[in-house]
């Protein structure tokens, strides 16, 4: 291969094998004596790998210690994912406030309190908030004027109901005593089965214990 | 390390290719026998032998170093020249690895045992005594052949140079854990429990679909303009659906969270989210 | 920015950023659930990538683990020179060894250095797992249960191979039948007559390999 002819290749190559910038002399370089272009020229080859990026996943910029050649801004919501970490766990006091959410609909963070008999972080309800889970639906109109939160589309989406009357009713929890060996067991098959078993309970009034 | 050492560690490295192997270089000239009256540091022979993977590579070098067939062999003449090699070795008092030897009293019985006249009754069972030397070799040769070509292949940091580009952008995501329902389930039993919901009245009378319409229609009307009675109400859901919002009203309206207005009788009825008296 | 319009973007920039070999899976885990493109779209995204390639500096080949971009062999000579160093060489003890485990996994110890003629030292076993190109596939179940060795995937990709089937052919080893046949008369004489007669080997010495 001609380095002279192949300039912009063996530029572009070297800058994404080096895994740092390369300034113009480290170019230089990669180059005998003879061989060697003249920091003008390779100016201009930067300049015309820049224009051939364009509209690429890459661009080439210039910082402090030289040139290198980065994945666009665009693209990063996508390449990011690829460092992404293993999801964690929600904890216990984020299950139940969702689920008092659900079943008691609309409600204040006053009233989830009340029943769950501990206050409720705000981070729990930002993080039920941010997961499009619940959503402030009005206020009571008490002093305060607190939010009344209630579930959303997505929340009944991600759970893959269709409605909420979908979810067991209240007094069917009750059973779950006997279902929970089953509800542990690790297998989708049973879970969905275990989830959906009740009747509907559409029009069914909620028994009082 | 001597510079004839280094010279011949040099011969040694891969990809391995043998050459006439010369026992050390004087005065440029490399030395192919070693003479009796010279003496050689014993590292540098150590050298020799190492670059030998073992006395089968070692007899491979003999053979080919002849350009002759493995099928082939000359084995008096092999023989003996193994046996010279070991016995440098010996003179020289270097620990010799037990293999080098075994292949020695090998060789040697193959020797003899081709020496002998052979009864014409053994020439049924007959096994070359050779046989199993000659596939031992061709085995080994195979995968040294077999190395050599892999070490032919592109290497990446070698040969092949992987790029990257920086990600100046980098968000470190993380994933929002996931939730079962039936884990959401166990938290609300435990919660009411908890909270004794089950044994007083605070459980609903209603189906939950009654809370989640009261939600719906909570979403619908706004603080700061009316809305339309009828615009809560979508009459495809059926007699049912439109029962059940109006249920959802009522029980908004008893909570005051939302608030009627009907202008004159007959006329259309209003509804806004309650505002607090306050910001009126 | 769409994803599915500028699916090549993202591919190319996840490629480049990730330093490694992506498959399809990792390909489609960077995308949610619904705009998740599908593994023949990316195949064909992957095939223009490298078409668009030609003439550059850099090249997308498949390997085991995926598509990894590299440089491309003809620039390989400047861009080497980036590292003062160069890489170390394996040794032939190391390469046999390895070949031994790549021709013939699963293989114990025992039976490497029963076809290479000398034991093989335990550096050279740690410096193969470490390296990750082999790892202990099982134990044979003779006594003392020695470790059954295999290649990794990484073994592959270092090399550049897609599978084990791209591995070069091991020679041919000669008919036993035609063997016995050509040793049929062991005649001291014909020994050394055969020294240096310069007939034609039947084997591609090794000189010329």
């Amino acid at each position: 291969m001609n380095p002279s002819e192949h300039l912009k290749q063996i530029v572009e190559a070297a800058l994404l094998a080096a895994g740092r910038p390369l300034g113009l002399d480290a170019l230089q370089a990669l180059f005998d004596e003879l061989e060697r272009p003249h920091k003008n020229r390779l100016r201009q080859v930067l300049e015309e790998l820049a224009a051939d990026y364009e509209g690429r996943g890459i661009e080439v910029v210039e910082v402090a210690s030289g040139w290198r050649i980065q994945v666009r801004k665009e693209c990063s919501p996508w390449v990011s994912r690829l460092w992404e970490e293993k999801p964690g766990r929600y904890s216990r006091a984020l299950m139940e406030t969702l689920a008092l959410i659900a079943y008691r609909q609309p409600i204040t963070r006053g009233e989830i309190e009340e029943i769950r008999g501990v206050s409720v972080s705000s981070n729990i309800v930002r993080t039920l908030l941010e997961r499009e889970w619940v959503r402030v639906v009005g206020h009571r109109d008490v002093p305060g004027r607190p939010a009344l939160y209630g579930t959303t589309r997505q929340f009944l989406d991600y759970f893959g109901l269709k409605s909420l009357d979908d979810l067991p009713a209240l007094a069917e929890l009750k059973d779950l005593d006997s279902l929970e060996g089953e509800l542990e067991l690790p297998d989708p098959d049973r879970e969905s089965v275990a989830v959906g078993s009740g009747e509907p309970p559409a029009q069914k009034p909620h028994e009082e214990a | 390390m001597s510079a004839a050492a280094e010279k011949l560690a040099g011969a040694a490295e891969p990809p391995p290719r043998q050459q006439e192997m010369p026992f050390a270089v004087v005065e440029g000239e490399p030395q192919y026998t070693l003479p009796k009256d010279l003496y050689i540091p014993p590292d540098a022979l150590e050298v020799f032998l190492d670059a030998f993977e073992g006395p089968l590579d070692l007899l491979l070098y003999l053979i080919r170093r002849q350009n002759l067939d493995i099928l082939d062999i000359p084995l008096a003449e092999i023989t003996a020249q193994y046996m010279e090699y070991i016995e440098m070795m010996r003179e020289l008092r270097l620990e010799l690895a037990a293999e080098y030897l075994v292949m020695a009293a090998m060789l040697a019985e193959i020797k003899s045992r081709m020496l002998l006249p052979r009864p014409a009754e053994e020439e049924e069972e007959g096994e070359d005594p050779r046989a199993e030397l000659v596939r031992r070799l061709q085995e080994y040769e195979r995968f040294k052949q077999a190395a050599e070509d892999l070490h032919r292949l592109p290497q990446l940091g070698r040969d092949v140079f992987p790029v990257q580009a920086e990600v100046p952008h980098k968000r470190a995501q993380r994933k929002p854990p996931d939730l079962d329902l039936k884990e959401l389930l166990l938290a609300l039993r435990d919660v009411l429990k908890r909270a004794d919901m089950f044994s007083r009245h605070h459980v609903t009378r209603e189906p939950l679909s009654l809370r989640e319409r009261m939600t719906r229609v909570l979403e619908t009307v706004r603080p700061d303009r009316f809305t339309d009675f009828h615009e809560l109400f979508d009459v495809t859901e059926g007699r049912d659906g439109v029962v059940v919002t109006f249920m959802a009203i009522l029980e908004l309206l008893k909570q005051t969270l939302i608030e009627m207005v009907q202008a004159e009788n007959f006329g259309p009825i209003h509804v806004k989210a309650a505002t607090a008296h306050e910001s009126q």
